[in-house]
């Protein structure tokens, strides 16, 4: 069965991990649950996966059966500590790795997850709310934003509000100016496009293309102008092992293969 | 000797310490450890201009603000995860009319830090560079007399009453939550009276034979009040998983609601609000066998 | 035997104390200790005893072996529940009740354990540190001033430090317009006397008296212009209860008569 | 599949990662938990030009000041409680100089708390009024922007390693204190390496029978040292009592030094720090006989 873009996602997510870094696998996310789970079963077995109020080690784990559902409260019979909110929210500066979703992305990768529309006492649509994402993003090493939904709906000009600030108005500095500890975001993962941001501008800028999408069509998708480099490199494939890992251990059901 | 008072009082007496117009405290998270029976009450109550400051919410929320009971909502998130990302509630809020001070979950930690620290105001990083400083009036900035750059500062926020959802407690207040306790402390030291329902009465020595287990110690406890089964449909650590079933109930309901149609959302209230006069009615119209189907697996 | 002026002041701690209330017991004050103890086992079986680090009741113990000692790892025996110091931290503004212990206290109830001199870097002594007590007194909702010195030594003109702030300067609203939640130390305790401050003013009074002491040798061991009214209140004599209690249960050994 | 990695090293190699100069985090409180093996080796090796970060100390401060390690200190205490309400190196420092940047508990650990949340300064109530604004340059005044009183901030204080007693750890760094754990995790938190040196090792089996019992995650440990009786003279929690002998062994040595007889001290120096090559060593010159006899009363 040929690679899915799915599959490419969790693969190109996994390839971000270091072993020993600390991790907070959101819930609901699980593309990026499957990307942690590979690199751990694979390069990274001291990732430290914080899930919810738990810190757990997953490597002795045969297979997930259940990729929707790592996170709740059922990951409890894997912890190896089970942490107070207010002492997850003490370790943020200390985390490594953390993702952001958001209903609206900007070019400079700030996100929404407020709400659309321009009265926020009358919001077209109200969002699910900050979540964690506000204080998570101002202050871990690095994150990554994702989206299952590249389209001009999701990737716009400008946020309608912000629940969590990338890159501000863009520029390297824009973070330093702003006094965020963290690092960022490094990449926007879509099911058509790997996307990082300009070293410079920190505009956000095609890195890879994830087939069946074309540079066109992602073009066409994104709602505003993306960067596009002069040559786009191609994203090194799944290796043997880690298709193994992911098809076997990971996602067995078949969930990034369209099949759950 | 006297002798050391018991804190154990009936649901309906914990229920009537709120009156309309309460900041309430809202524990659990999500979809777990939500107190339900006591909430329930309320709902059965139609408790009125309500301000609901709360961890990360589940359709607990969404239904109080379906019932016209919240005046204004603190809370980093409302949903139900995969179940349902956004409650039906969300949808241009269905007419229902109230404030949301925006608030993530790091901000709200901060709010009630600053009320139990005793503190003005407290730094909130996350704040920094979002829009939740224009839609919230407890966030300021401040300069930094270190000479960093502006930051953002949160006021404190205090709560009349704590309801909170926990696993085990003895007589005297002494509960444990066997298992996460998520941001249950926090909301209980930030508010002047905290109600606790627990699956368990236990004893004072079983307590004494785990004291690390105790997540929130007598000193903070006002209430307990015995709910087995009280999170349903939450799930509830150590006791039940979530009712996947029940909440989309609630969420086919509220949709056919905000497509005209009000008659389910009627039925789901009279069925699981107000037709059972107390909580052990309600259980009864779950359904026992319902429920221990809800039991952990291994 | 004759009621002893330690046991005096122990009975007058233990009246201060309601049922329910919320006391921190510090460590190596064996007369404060002796105090809520026998509030605890008589009228007060509902007080929360924090100790250290654990929350603990003590009702049901028999007879205390060494006062000096309660305030040590081996109450944990004795907790009902654990606490990490930033916790209590989190907690003090729910304390009803708590004590400072001063190598210098002033007329306004300011104290001061950080050290004897005028210049920091060259302290004629060094004392033990603020430990706790800055923010404890700063917070709780009344404190109680206690020490063994009597002396010009002790209660002193102005502290050559602060480490808490009591009435500052004088004045009911002293404490409100530095913005400081808590209630403010309510008496001081010592081996001659028990001493309020006026209620406008707040400068110390003294209130009562304790045998064998007298007005005369009060005023001559205190380093400042004390306030004495006009008629003294004699404090009302320990009952026989009382008395039974702390001599069989809280202090058997007789540490409070000079016999430990 | 890839093994996971221990984290367990040698004392001395732990010991080797703190330079001169470093910034240390001291965990334990007063005379309980103090990671007495670690600061014996740095003792033996006379570590220099330290600052010394510490939740209320005990006699170990002392002990370092009168080696001459210390450059500045930052701790609300230090002292033996009843054994010794001051140390002997109180008196006029005994000619040492260092600095003291004066903190109570409550400032220390908002120092502690505003390194690990990122912020420039968060509000100290406990520093108003008092002189420490005047003896720490780590705090200052600022208004309030709500409209109240101004308030003292203060400044994130940053640790280079912490050292940390505890009863139990895993070989990938999950420890477990078995009581209290005091300030241990905010110094933990607040520090760019951890080293935590336990009376057992465990299997991760044994932590994760019992999770809630973790202090400290793998995530805020870096190193874990065996040092059995490691705490000694201090107490190890549901491990032995405090020493009380040795300590006054150490303070009449001390008083002695401060009154001109230099004799004890250095007598003490040899038989407890550098004659014992090994915290085996110095265990065996305290007498396991002795150490035994340390073992709790039930």
């Amino acid at each position: 069965m040929p690679v899915t873009a799915q599959e490419l996602m969790a693969v190109f997510m996994s390839r971000q991990v270091n072993n020993g870094d600390y991790i907070s696998v959101g819930t609901n996310l699980p593309v990026p649950t499957a990307g942690v789970l590979l690199a751990h079963l694979t390069h990274a077995p001291d990732a430290k996966l914080n899930i919810l109020s738990y810190f757990t080690n997953l490597t002795d784990i045969d297979r997930f059966d259940d990729l929707t559902q790592i996170a709740n409260p059922r990951v409890a019979k894997w912890a190896e500590a089970v942490m107070s909110m207010e002492a997850m929210v003490n370790a943020i500066t200390r985390m490594d790795i953390c993702f952001a979703g958001g209903i609206q992305i900007d070019r400079y990768g700030n996100t929404n997850l407020i709400g659309i529309g321009s009265d926020p006492d009358n919001l077209k649509f109200r969002g699910p709310g900050s979540v964690g994402t506000s204080t998570v993003m101002a202050l871990v090493k690095k994150y990554y934003i994702f989206t299952n939904d590249h389209s001009p709906r999701t990737l716009v000009e400008k946020c309608d509000f912000r629940s969590t600030v990338g890159w501000d108005r863009g520029g390297a500095d824009a973070r330093v100016k702003l006094g965020l500890p963290g690092g960022g975001p490094q990449y926007v993962i879509t099911p058509k496009a790997i996307l990082d941001f300009a070293e410079t501008t920190k505009a956000m800028r095609l890195k890879y293309v994830l087939p069946p999408a074309s540079v066109e069509e992602i073009v066409a998708n994104t709602g505003f102008e993306l960067v596009i480099p002069g040559k786009i490199e191609e994203m090194k494939p799944p290796t043997e092992e880690e298709l193994r890992v992911l098809r076997t251990r990971v996602d067995p059901k078949g969930l990034l293969r369209g099949k759950a | 000797m006297s002798r050391r008072n018991s804190v154990v009082i009936a649901l309906e007496e914990a229920a009537a310490a709120i009156p309309d117009g309460a900041v309430i405290g809202i524990g659990g998270f999500v979809t777990t450890n939500k107190p339900m029976a006591l909430l329930r009450q309320l709902m059965r109550e139609r408790r009125k201009g309500l301000t609901v400051v709360a961890a990360p919410s589940g359709l607990e929320v969404d239904m109080m603000i379906a019932l016209g009971m919240v005046d204004k909502l603190i809370t980093p998130y409302v949903g139900a995860e995969a179940i349902s990302p956004v409650g039906p509630f969300h949808s241009k809020w269905a007419g229902r009319t109230f404030r949301v001070e925006e608030v993530d979950l790091g901000t709200l930690v901060t709010c009630l830090r600053a009320r139990f620290q005793g503190v003005p105001f407290l730094p909130v990083m996350g704040a920094v560079g979002t829009s939740l400083p224009e839609l919230n009036p407890n966030l300021k900035w401040l300069d930094d007399p270190f000479g960093g750059p502006p930051v953002v500062v949160a006021a404190p926020v205090e709560i009349d009453v704590a309801i909170i959802h926990a696993s085990q407690a003895d007589r005297y207040g002494n509960v444990q939550h066997r298992g996460a306790v998520f941001v249950d402390n926090l909301i209980a030291q930030a508010a002047n009276k905290v109600i606790v329902q627990v699956e368990k009465l236990v004893s004072n020595e079983e307590i004494r034979s785990a004291p690390t287990e105790t997540t929130l110690p007598c000193e903070f406890v006002d209430a307990v009040v015995l709910a087995p089964y009280g999170a349903h449909p939450s799930a509830s650590q150590n006791y039940y998983q979530l009712d996947e079933g029940l909440m989309k109930e609630y969420l086919r309901a509220g949709k056919s609601f905000l497509q005209g149609d009000t008659a389910p959302l009627e039925g789901f209230w009279k069925k699981y609000v107000d037709r059972p006069a107390t909580h052990c009615d309600y259980l009864a119209a779950v359904g026992l066998d319902r429920l221990f189907g809800l039991g952990l697996e291994v």
